[in-house]
């Protein structure tokens, strides 16, 4: 049971970061524009559809596969944000309802492209590492490494380089950060489209351990916003915990409780953890 | 006495905005409360509303407690306060701006019997009365002319004035208006000290914050000086305005260009 | 509000009168939604078959030429839309004939309804409730267009039966999403099970689950022989997949499933027991009719045809027009529905499938079952329920 | 005035007999009471609860329950769920506002609920039938003044029983609003802090919008449920929510009938116009999209605004 427990325990780890990485998307681009983008989930998925196109029809390896995904997430993220985010900045719920929009077209427009069938992307990595009962598949290692590495380079950047330091000040004080003399738009803009980059970049790996269907993203994003309320909107290394921590409590959740209500357990902890500290665990007073 | 305040501070992490501030005001007096910028000034006021809790110290309101009681509350028991930088419904009219200040009024006056408004052949602007109050203040504070225009097409002295409204309209025993005179032009001032005079006409008690020594000292019958959130000095505003402290811990540039 | 109810009254107005030699077909089906793998597969098959049929130029009945109109309609899987659609279908268009629903919830939804034109219109719909309202009186409209698992006729008897003699399993694992679907098969598979004396257990999960280590590791716990995973391969893949790479589950039984997710994995797997109503990949080397269809589908909707569900439904619905059409040339009328009723269930269809209904209007078909041992070795037994 | 409204609502069932038509009304009118009841907590006093799919759904399960589980009368099944979904709202609002959950924090809260509610009724298979749901067959019987006992069957004493609840709620609604509670949902959507300093209880005021707000949720999911003679655990679906709030959206926000007219193009649009599952979604989309970016007062709220201007 103990080793029931350390293999689940990891992998729920491992399952939270890519919760994760859409959390710090979300947590973002609440920080800078105000709004909670549900849309990021679709973003995943057009990472990941590209992705597997790529590398099953195409036939590019899955490293250089992964670079135009992204890129191309990033494109739209640039077009819907010139297009709608641009016109919700700081109205939270215009902003969520515009994106639920947005997840309605983006969904059928996938519908239109792939259909409902599955796509199952050939194995980047198969295979499983195993110590005694405990077993962890490679290509779930890889994708950590990967989502750790971003998720660490992204908080790197935001706490070093100047860009991170405006972003950073905007995000405590519009006014004053305006008058330091940060462009607002550009800022805005500039954080939209990396968060939608990150959601590409979730997704492109998401395609090497779960088969895709359209309706992906509208079912992951739920768990982002989670993750990042978990871990105090506005706090970077609180959307990593925040997804590490929902991850692992539906692995432990799920095996000694039915697994039916696997996705209540995360709720809860949600609502307890916004009871009893209303920023989060590693959130700021707001 | 009306409002007895005893021992009460406030701290924000490091500093503390008020320290163990001692005063009270009794029934009908008009009481200044000045000091420089940062003096604490707001923050006494907002932990006498129960907009902020206070980190020690106590609150007597009528010689009850009333620390930590919600701002609602304190409202209904009869003190309310007005904003520094004015607050309004800014998509409704004045007059409907007033309209919803009468919230406690009615509460007052009728309680459970409002329910009646819910009946279908009652007519819910049926509190005549009222509807002439509303009028009255708006006339007094001069706003008569702008009754239906939005709150938000209002000048910042006109704000500031249906700030006052509003919290007249509350029919509060106790008012403490937050700087009511920054900002305001000159006519507007003495609209504001029109104003004043009735509202202690009827038998309200005022406690004015400003840091407009002249405008206190002709309004209040009694001031209270306050610095870095210490209560420095006390008594017979002219009295104050003398009081050693007072000149070198406020007053002192402005003696040394006189 | 004045304008909605104009705009209504115009579509009223503008809903077309039955003309002359058209024959309208009527179709609800859920063709997005989260249950909609199945009604978007049959209603696909529908569109092509009825493309074909007026490409061809339509069909000869009592010496007129009839054309077929199509009318699809998508439910989402929504009680409130399909009780609208079949109100209009029936009443405004007309309709004589709807394909559908396959899902459960939408037919109990306008059961009670349809059977109020009972013998004015036929229902020939794959949904698991239908089986119960079969033979019952008003309900001669129904037509259940998919034979079903239950009872002793049903595959899945004879499935579970396979299972313990050729393998000896004695546990079960079942691992289903907690839908439809999910509860119709757990409904019948866990008193089969029991009859048989094979000890199962039960795990669901929220559809869209995603990983399944969790879960998959809690049943493995208790060693299991066989992994019952699911039955729509928007699952099945990953089942198995991280069922095999985490060393959970080596062995798997299926119904409704395909063996794609199998193959996929076939080094890592010693059993893959699976009923397949057709197995299209080999069929389609051998027999002439299925590679046509495949062709056709690939060249009608610009698209690879997928080898998972797809088969199932859409061919299926695809045979069950150009069955339907058959039945109306031998009535010699396309609107007298008990005719062609009677027609329907005295005749025996061999198209893509061979299919023919029992006189309670349930339909019978041939199924593979294919079993895949050790590095994918496969071994189908064609299963003739005629 | 605006009682002229409903006039052609009367006269519109004579004028068109099928069946069709009548329907799209009749889910309209049901769908309409959660919408126009919806807008109390969103509309009017601010907040964006996601727990109103739940309510109505809830309600619709205890309604057709009591009643094929007692043999009672559609009332009596009716009553206790209007009187659970007043206690569970109670809690839950207690919770979210003593906690001072504000907008998107609510928001959350609340779905988290709801989501909860469902995942109880999706699991309590026993008596719930879990996801497959259960048929309800019976029928509500209404006292009415020259006929006596009617049993609520059929296109036409469906059209008029649900319009006249429509009414009802509306009614409801509107005599809150005018009176000093709907000021006080006004303060406390445009300024909770000026609110309380002038001693209005925003917890009392926020509590009983969204009380009420789910009670009459309530009674559209009893109807609901046995109109469409089936109850299943998406009544209670996250995609339920979204349908009500775009509603309030495409109608607007603003006014009391607005969501109305939401209600009616959400859900005849679809079936007047032709369109494959794809496409329907996109102009889903697109119309929710264009109508917060340039209509964001909603079709109806927009119209009364130009009137109020004129």
């Amino acid at each position: 049971m103990s080793q029931l427990l350390v293999g689940q325990t990891l992998n729920g780890v491992i399952v939270g970061t890519l919760y994760g990485i859409i959390a710090l998307g979300v947590t973002l681009t609440f920080g800078i524009t105000g709004i909670v983008n549900f849309a990021l989930g679709e973003f995943m998925m057009i990472g990941a559809y590209v992705t597997w196109y790529l590398f099953d029809i195409v036939g590019l390896p899955y490293p250089v596969a992964i670079l135009p995904a992204v890129a191309i997430a990033a494109g739209c993220g640039f077009v819907a944000d010139q297009l709608l985010f641009r016109f919700t900045r700081n109205n939270l719920i215009n902003g969520l309802l515009v994106s639920i929009g947005l997840i309605s077209i983006v969904e059928a427009g996938a519908l239109l492209l792939w259909t409902t069938t599955p796509k199952d992307m050939g194995y980047v990595l198969s295979g499983a590492f195993r110590m005694g009962a405990v077993s962890v598949p490679r290509m779930k290692i890889v994708v950590f490494a990967l989502l750790a590495a971003v998720m660490f380079l992204t908080y790197a950047s935001l706490s070093r380089t100047w860009i991170g330091r405006a972003a950073y000040a905007f995000s405590q004080n519009p006014e004053a950060a305006m008058l330091m003399g940060v462009k607002t738009e550009i800022l805005q803009s500039g954080v939209v489209v990396y968060s939608t980059a990150l959601a590409g970049f979730g997704g492109a790996l998401y395609a090497s351990l779960y088969s895709l269907e359209p309706a992906m993203g509208g079912l992951y994003i739920l768990k982002g916003v989670e993750a990042a309320i978990l871990g105090g909107i506005g706090s970077l290394i609180g959307s990593l915990a925040g997804g590490v921590i929902l991850g692992v409590t539906e692995a432990i959740g799920s095996i000694y409780l039915p697994s039916a209500f696997r996705d209540a357990y995360g709720l809860v902890f949600v609502v307890a953890i916004l009871l009893y500290q209303p920023s989060g665990l590693f959130g700021t007073e707001r | 006495m009306l409002l007895e305040v005893i021992e009460l501070t406030k701290r924000f992490g490091g500093l503390t905005a008020v320290s163990d501030a001692s005063f009270s005001i009794a029934s009908g007096e008009i009481v200044g409360i000045f000091g420089p910028n940062g003096s604490g000034k707001t923050t006494l006021l907002n932990l006498i509303t129960g907009v902020l809790a206070p980190s020690a110290g106590r609150i007597l309101w009528k010689s009850a407690e009333i620390q930590g009681l919600s701002p609602h509350a304190i409202a209904a028991a009869g003190v309310v306060k007005t904003f520094q930088n004015p607050q309004l419904f800014l998509e409704l009219s004045i007059y409907d701006n007033v309209a919803i200040a009468s919230h406690l009024r009615l509460q007052r006056q009728f309680g459970m019997r409002r329910l009646a408004e819910l009946l279908p052949w009652r007519d819910a602007a049926r509190h005549a009365e009222v509807v002439q109050r509303i009028d009255n203040i708006l006339a007094l504070c001069r706003l008569d002319g702008v009754r239906d225009r939005t709150a938000a097409s209002l000048s910042y002295g006109q704000e500031k004035m249906l700030g006052l409204a509003m919290a007249m309209m509350c029919e509060p025993e106790l008012l403490l208006l937050d700087e009511p005179a920054s900002g305001l032009g000159e006519d507007e001032i003495r609209t504001l000290e029109e104003v004043l005079r009735d509202l202690r006409d009827t038998a309200t008690t005022l406690c004015v914050i400003d840091h407009k020594v002249d405008f206190l000292a002709r309004v209040a019958d009694r001031a209270i000086a306050l610095q870095q959130g210490l209560l420095i000095a006390e008594g017979a505003p002219a009295k104050v305005l003398q009081h050693p402290r007072v000149i070198e811990a406020y007053l002192g540039r402005q003696h040394a260009r006189a | 509000m004045r304008r909605l109810i104009c705009l209504a009254i115009l579509a009223l107005l503008a809903s077309p009168v039955a003309a002359q030699n058209i024959v309208k077909i009527g179709q609800i089906e859920a063709q997005t939604g989260a249950n909609a793998i199945y009604g978007y597969m049959s209603s696909q098959g529908l569109a092509l078959a009825v493309d074909q049929v007026n490409k061809a130029g339509g069909f000869q009945v009592g010496g007129k030429t009839y054309t077929i109109e199509l009318i699809a309609s998508d439910t989402r899987g929504d009680p409130k839309e399909a009780s609208i659609q079949l109100k209009r279908l029936l009443e405004t268009d007309g309709v004589k004939f709807v394909f559908g629903p396959f899902l459960s919830n939408v037919f109990v939804t306008i059961e009670p309804y349809a059977k109020q034109f009972n013998g004015k219109f036929l229902l020939m719909g794959g949904a698991t409730r239908i089986h119960d309202f079969l033979g019952t009186p008003d309900h001669d409209f129904l037509l259940r267009s998919w034979n079903w698992d239950a009872g002793p006729k049903g595959f899945g008897n004879l499935m579970v039966d396979r299972l313990v003699k050729e393998t000896g399993a004695k546990k079960i694992a079942m691992l289903f999403q907690n839908d439809q679907g999910g509860k119709v098969l757990v409904d019948i598979y866990t008193p089969l099970f029991k009859q048989k004396g094979i000890d199962a257990q039960l795990e669901l999960f929220e559809p869209g689950t995603k990983d399944f280590s969790a879960v998959l590791a809690k049943l493995a716990a208790a060693n299991p022989d066989f992994l019952f995973p699911s039955y729509s391969d928007a699952h099945l893949y990953d089942i198995v997949r991280q069922a095999t790479e985490g060393n959970y589950f080596r062995k798997f039984f299926l119904v409704r499933g395909s063996l794609g997710p199998g193959l996929k994995n076939k080094g890592e797997i010693d059993d893959y027991f699976v009923y397949v109503p057709k197995y299209f990949e080999e069929a389609e080397k051998t027999d002439p009719k299925v590679a046509k269809f495949v062709a056709d589908y690939k060249t009608f909707y610009k698209r690879d045809f997928p080898y998972d569900q797809a088969p199932l439904c859409s061919s299926s619905c695809y045979d069950h027009l150009f069955m339907l059409i058959e039945a109306m040339k031998k009535a010699g009328s396309v609107d007298d529905v008990t005719k062609i009723r009677k027609e329907l269930l005295s005749m025996t269809y061999d198209g893509l499938w061979k299919i023919r209904f029992d006189e309670r209007g349930e339909e019978i078909f041939n199924f593979d079952i294919v079993r895949m041992k050790r590095a994918g070795q496969i071994s189908v037994t064609s299963v003739d329920a005629q | 005035m605006k009682v002229l409204l409903w006039v052609p609502f009367f006269i519109f069932p004579v004028l068109v007999q099928s069946n069709f038509i009548l329907t799209i009304f009749i889910f309209s009118f049901i769908l309409a009471i959660a919408a126009v009841s919806f807008n109390l907590i969103f509309g009017f006093t601010g907040q964006l609860s996601m727990f109103h799919a739940a309510a109505f759904g809830i309600a619709a399960y205890i309604t057709s329950l009591t009643v094929s589980i007692f043999h009672v009368p559609f009332w009596a099944g009716l009553l206790p769920a209007i009187c659970f979904t007043i206690v569970i709202s109670l809690v839950i609002g207690s919770i979210c506002f003593k906690f001072k959950l504000k907008a998107f924090y609510f928001a959350v809260v609340t779905l988290a609920f709801s989501e909860l509610a469902r995942l109880v009724i999706l699991n309590w298979n026993s008596v719930t039938n879990g996801t497959l749901g259960l048929m309800v067959l019976e029928k509500p019987f209404v006292w009415v003044p020259a006929a006596g006992l009617v049993k609520i069957d059929g296109p036409l004493s469906w059209y008029f029983f649900s319009l006249a609840a429509l009414i009802l709620t509306v009614a409801v609604c509107w005599l809150v609003l005018r009176s000093w509670i709907g000021r006080c949902f006004a303060a406390i959507r445009l300024n909770e802090d000026l609110a309380q300093t002038l001693g209005i209880d925003i917890f009392r005021y926020k509590l009983l919008s969204f009380t009420l707000a789910n009670a009459l949720a309530a009674i559209a999911g009893g109807l609901y449920a046995f109109y469409t003679g089936y109850i299943e655990p998406n009544y209670l679906g996250i995609n339920q929510s979204l349908d009500i709030i775009s509603m309030v959206l495409l109608g607007g926000r603003s006014s009391i009938i607005g969501p109305i007219a939401g209600a009616f193009v959400l859900t005849g649009l679809p079936h007047i116009i032709d369109l494959s599952g794809e496409a329907r979604a996109i102009l889903y989309g697109l119309v929710l999209i264009l109508t917060i970016l340039i209509l964001p007062q909603g079709v109806i709220g927009t119209l009364e605004g130009w009137r109020r201007a004129a």
